[in-house]
């Protein structure tokens, strides 16, 4: 019983897209790696072949594709083993805030950019103090006239240095209860008051351009909000549902990568070095480790078809976050020692991947937040 | 067995305060990135006679033990891991001639050994990291005048910057009968010799690990180490002591990552307290401190029984295995404690977990420890 | 999405089965632990209610029903904590072979009394030799004239004290090869040549009566055999798959009634002694064992469904085995630590729990059998 | 570290013997099952001088120190677990008198001390097995002519065999004022003591846990141990002794599911070979072995560092988790190599797991002790 039932559009898709990423993206990933960057014109590629935003509505540019599209996406980045290229960040995580909250007339303005390649976004919620604790965010956001004025920094932000559209989180100094201060603004690069910083410089995932953003008197017209003033916290929480499950097949999708390529590797090595592929004890790691990416597999399927059935699933993505990322994690150390010789060298894919996801259990919410999430939900 | 005499700690405190002095965050992130070997740092290491401690004062060494030398690795490496290790490790690779040398050969070979001038390289392997001996591939002929060496060596450690290889292969007579494995000194300026980079490793990556290629070696034949058909068993006896160092380089690595993750945790606020006050992050560092005393402990007992000649042999393969794995994962929790910071290169704990999966990897994963450990505790069946 | 559709008729049985667990069996637990043995009109009422071979067609006295009502047997029985009443054992593993394999005569000889709890089956495969290694069976059947003669000695035969009739696995010693050596018969209890052991002392189970069993010239009918000449070993790889999934429901469900178990305890002493629920350390360990609960449960379910849809699910069902036994064991020992105090008195039911289920993870396959399995279908 | 002195030796192979000549798996298994305490083979351990070696002379101790202690629970639980821990857990009680109580005190209660006639026990905690300090619900009033007690105590390790408690409690002036936590001596046999079975435990069965009750019971002003207040600080400090000590039990417990494991996997055969030929089987052989040596090495090292009085305060808590821990895991992994067999009670490991778990909880989980590792390791916030 395959739980996902991917119709032949969606095959079509994956396929198509799996040349793309093939032929374009796949043989200039250590180039990228080196500059720190992906080019703009490789966004846009994505993007007139389709495979930017496939949710957003023909009205604004898009092609209104149910959410396996983008399962299909983060399943076949993880493939290449190229965790740095975030589409899904923009595409499923910030370009749905637009979606959902912004002004008709914002995104008549954005999305069809943002389904074209030609705008990238990035979401600025943390900041230096405030990184798990959303409550504590400290960048202001003052109204004068029809002019927002924000003023304040935000760190760890992907895509900060290629993007061209931000959602900001900011809180109403006025408000003292901090669930409803925040509210959300876009903000465009470039305008005055919005500087980026310089990238951070990180274990792995190099050509993940992040950054930090600092806003200095930073005005923006008023109607750049989204939603109701205040209801920032509110619409973050909605959207962490999806947020999540896309980390969560990442996850699941980058350890059966790294699965499959180790196994593969070592079975090729059983002719030349049978003492190595037929120790008893690589089989048991992996039939151990298949075993933990079949039920990881199964639970995110599952919850991928009850996320679509629009089910409150907010604790089992929580669940499904930390333990496939914590797999993820595993994996990979365990797939680099099997690979003994070959593991610890930069040239195999397996340590470049260690040094990529090692991010995963921090990001969208550290793993001790999904517990947190978890327990409150068990009661406690 | 914390015990330390005063000369001990005042071994401990001089590489720490070397430490403190002469490395620094910054050019430790540009030499890791370049993957450069600290050079200046191990000249002036060598001349405050820090490297090559347990090494006999007649070969320049500090007339001391491994266990001196395990205080000054887990100094160094506290305080960083990479250039600590790129340190410690350039001084090892003479073991072999130390314990099994001729009289002759010591006189003229080891004399400076830890001045910096000469550094050995152990070429035992023809592998990769795993580090797992073999004689297989590289042959010496025996010929009247000397032996003709032609074949590959992998992964010296520093074998860059040797300037003497002590490199295992099956000596052959002239008339093609294998004569077994054996150890013959090479110097790396003999005609013949090549070296090459092993490639770029994902931790330890001041540390050069390096390819030798023979071509037509030709060297006399008192450069045999030994007797004849003993090179791997006098190989295999070697590696207790870089076991051991391994393990007390992978306590310091462990132990750095604990320092930062607690400082990390007593200044960082979320949900407005210290997270050093959360139960979890508690949990956590206890966790963390558990291992590093374990690495400690089979450490420093391995070292002390060493230097009395009382290793039992499993328990270098323990510590080696031991303080790895403490180091890997404490170092994970302490990127885990930093949150978004843990993954940056600023703050330093990602380097120690490359680092330290590295040192996991060094001379064989966990499982082949494992395996040569259950040789020791099964016995015959 | 529930996973397991379960339907009015389902939910009725369930709750007369619940009902009947806690009136005539729950009660009487710690008094069968010291007999050492369930009583026999246990099994009957069992029988007579209709919760025993749910498969069995009515043509031989049963209700012809689908896979579902036996999970349902099994989670009830996980839920009253009861691990040694082995009914899954009889209606599930052994009573299929016979409902399978047996001619029609034996068939409506035996299954009436099988259905009814007149009956109580085990089935002798393990020997004091031959573990894991179903290869190296001794006991040897021997033909003369239209009679079977058995001999040879079984072991940790589940039911051993309480069966009437026992499917002996037992080898021609005419043929080498041993994969085509093994048959199946049928032997009552209580015939001439055939001895139970004495029971068998156990960390726990301790009313599950586990005992040797004993061939000695034992004559039996020629048509006493299940199935061909020499396809035992057919039939016992075909009925694995089955036999696994039953341990695994098992497994999920010790580790979820434990997991239920502990977590009311723990809250209902919120009040009482806030600083131990307070504690953010047991909360984490509850969101963790949740989570894999619910990975091991959606998991099972959907292996459940794959099962009944006649799938090939081997390899999983190995998976599932060996994960949800070690959780259930892991699971218990965590509960114990977290009830602290009460945790490791013999009073506490995830102590006794403790010393169950230890077994799980050993019998039907031990785990590493399972591995070995799970490494093969990879390539190895 | 491992290296005995003579005596040292003489000891360990005096327990290993005795062990051998006294414990017998069948009767293990009854006693066991009943519940009973091992009284025959107690008093023969006492006779030869087992048990109190620690103590000193004058009180009819060994007058040697904690590490030999250690090295006979070791041996013991090694040969039986059950019997081991019985037999070891009988002398203790009595540190905080040994250690706090005045001359005259210890002349009248300590002679005796390690003879089997008079044994202690430490009422210190009103939870349960945790052994969580409190002195919440027992209550002293200080009369002119002495104390009068009321109130509970639980889980008291062989309270019943005892004949003397040491009782912490809250003291109050006969006006009512709150005069701090106090230890109070109180013979079993005086008026108003009620002794109870604190309940069968899953494991250390061979083990009595008692319940007191205390109702108006009567003792001198006299029986104050130390000064009034200190109580709960020297119960805290008297922990120490009773953490290595049960590391010490366990590490016998680990080592002897190993030693059991080892035996069958090089006896048993499975498809054609013996299964100490299997690769798994070995790695986890090899795992165990490194558990069981993480466990020597700890335990011996706090057990010595005490003797020195130079105990770093984390040790004990780690020694005692580190252990325990792996004690549950090797005999965990020894009843799963062990197979159907390994769940038979006739196997004796299923016993080594109940009782390392049993061991695991006495004075509380893994997280009661990070939580007390984290206090020293991380200081003030």
């Amino acid at each position: 019983m395959e739980i996902l039932k991917y119709s032949e559009d969606h095959n079509r898709f994956r396929n198509r897209l799996r040349k793309l990423l093939e032929i374009e993206v796949a043989p200039h990933i250590d180039q990228w790696d080196k500059e720190l960057l992906i080019p703009k014109p490789v966004w846009q590629k994505m993007g007139q072949e389709g495979f930017l935003c496939m949710s957003v509505a023909p009205e604004y540019g898009g092609q209104g594709l149910d959410f396996l599209y983008s399962v299909i996406v983060i399943e076949e980045v993880a493939r290449i083993n190229y965790f740095s290229f975030f589409i899904h960040l923009h595409s499923d995580i910030v370009v749905p805030y637009i979606d959902s909250y912004a002004s008709h007339e914002l995104k008549k303005k954005y999305l069809p950019g943002c389904v074209s390649g030609d705008i990238i976004t990035a979401v600025a919620m943390t900041e230096p103090g405030a990184g798990s604790d959303l409550a504590s965010i400290a960048t202001t956001a003052v109204e004068e006239g029809d002019e927002i004025v924000l003023n304040g920094s935000k760190t760890f932000i992907s895509n900060g240095v290629n993007c061209d559209l931000v959602v900001v989180a900011a809180r109403n100094p006025q408000e003292e209860n901090p669930y409803s201060a925040i509210s959300l603004y876009l903000v465009e690069a470039g305008i005055p008051g919005f500087k980026k910083g310089k990238q951070l410089a990180k274990m792995g995932m190099h050509s993940q351009d992040t950054a930090e953003l600092f806003f200095t008197n930073c005005r923006i017209p008023a109607k750049n909000i989204l939603g109701q003033k205040g209801g920032g916290f509110l619409m973050l929480m909605e959207k962490l549902q999806q947020e999540r499950l896309i980390c969560a097949v990442g996850g699941i999708w980058s350890a059966k990568s790294i699965l499959d390529y180790t196994l593969d590797y070592f079975k090729s090595r059983i002719g030349e070095e049978k003492s190595i592929a037929r120790s008893q004890a690589a089989q048991f790691a992996f039939a151990e480790m298949s075993t933990q990416v079949s039920l990881g597999q199964t639970f995110v399927d599952n919850l991928v078809v009850r996320h679509m059935e629009k089910e409150q699933v907010v604790t089992e993505t929580c669940m499904a976050k930390y333990w496939t990322t914590d797999l993820a994690k595993d994996i990979a150390g365990r797939c680099i020692d099997l690979l003994g010789d070959f593991g610890a060298m930069e040239s195999c894919p397996v340590a470049k991947v260690y040094k990529d996801i090692r991010v995963m259990p921090i990001f969208a919410g550290t793993n001790e937040i999904m517990k947190g999430i978890i327990a409150k939900s068990l009661g406690f | 067995m914390y015990e330390l005499t005063r000369s001990q700690k005042q071994i401990q405190k001089a590489a720490r305060d070397f430490s403190k002095g002469e490395f620094d965050k910054d050019l430790a992130m540009e030499m890791d990135e370049q993957h450069q070997v600290p050079c200046e740092i191990l000249a002036s290491a060598v001349e405050l006679g820090f490297l090559g401690i347990q090494y006999e004062t007649e070969y320049s060494g500090g007339g001391m033990g491994l266990f001196e030398n395990a205080l000054i690795a887990e100094e160094l490496c506290r305080k960083d891991c990479s250039i600590g290790s790129a340190l410690m490790l350039s001084v090892s690779g003479a073991e072999a001639l130390l314990r099994f040398g001729s009289k002759e050969q010591k006189q003229k070979f080891l004399p400076g050994l830890a001045d910096g001038d000469l550094r050995f390289g152990a070429a035992f392997n023809e592998n990769g990291m795993s580090g797992l001996l073999s004689a297989g591939k590289t042959i010496a002929v025996k010929k009247d005048d000397g032996f003709l060496i032609n074949g590959d060596k992998r992964f010296v450690i520093h074998g860059s910057g040797a300037s003497l290889y002590i490199v295992l292969c099956r000596v052959l007579g002239d008339d093609g009968t294998d004569q077994g494995p054996c150890l013959i000194l090479v110097e790396a300026q003999q005609g013949g010799v090549q070296i090459k980079k092993a490639g770029d490793t994902v931790g330890l990556c001041m540390t050069s690990f390096s390819d030798l290629c023979f071509e037509n070696v030709k060297v006399p034949l008192s450069n045999l180490i030994g007797k004849q058909g003993k090179g791997l068993e006098y190989a295999k006896s070697c590696m207790d002591e870089t076991r051991i160092l391994i393990a007390a380089i992978a306590l310091g690595t462990a132990q750095g990552a604990l320092d930062r993750a607690i400082d990390y945790v007593k200044q960082r606020e979320q949900f407005g307290r210290k997270i050093a006050r959360f139960e979890v992050t508690r949990q956590k560092i206890a966790d963390m401190a558990v291992q590093v005393e374990s690495a400690r402990l089979f450490t420093y007992h391995a070292a002390k029984s060493f230097d009395k000649k009382q290793l039992d042999p499993k328990v270098s393969f323990m510590a080696k295995i031991v303080s790895t794995s403490a180091a890997v994962e404490v170092a994970d929790e302490a990127i885990q404690l930093l949150g978004g910071y843990g993954y940056m290169k600023e703050y330093e704990v990602e380097r120690f977990y490359r680092d330290a999966k590295a040192l996991n990897l060094l001379l064989g994963s966990g499982q082949v420890q494992k395996n040569s450990i259950a040789e020791k505790v099964i016995g015959r069946i």
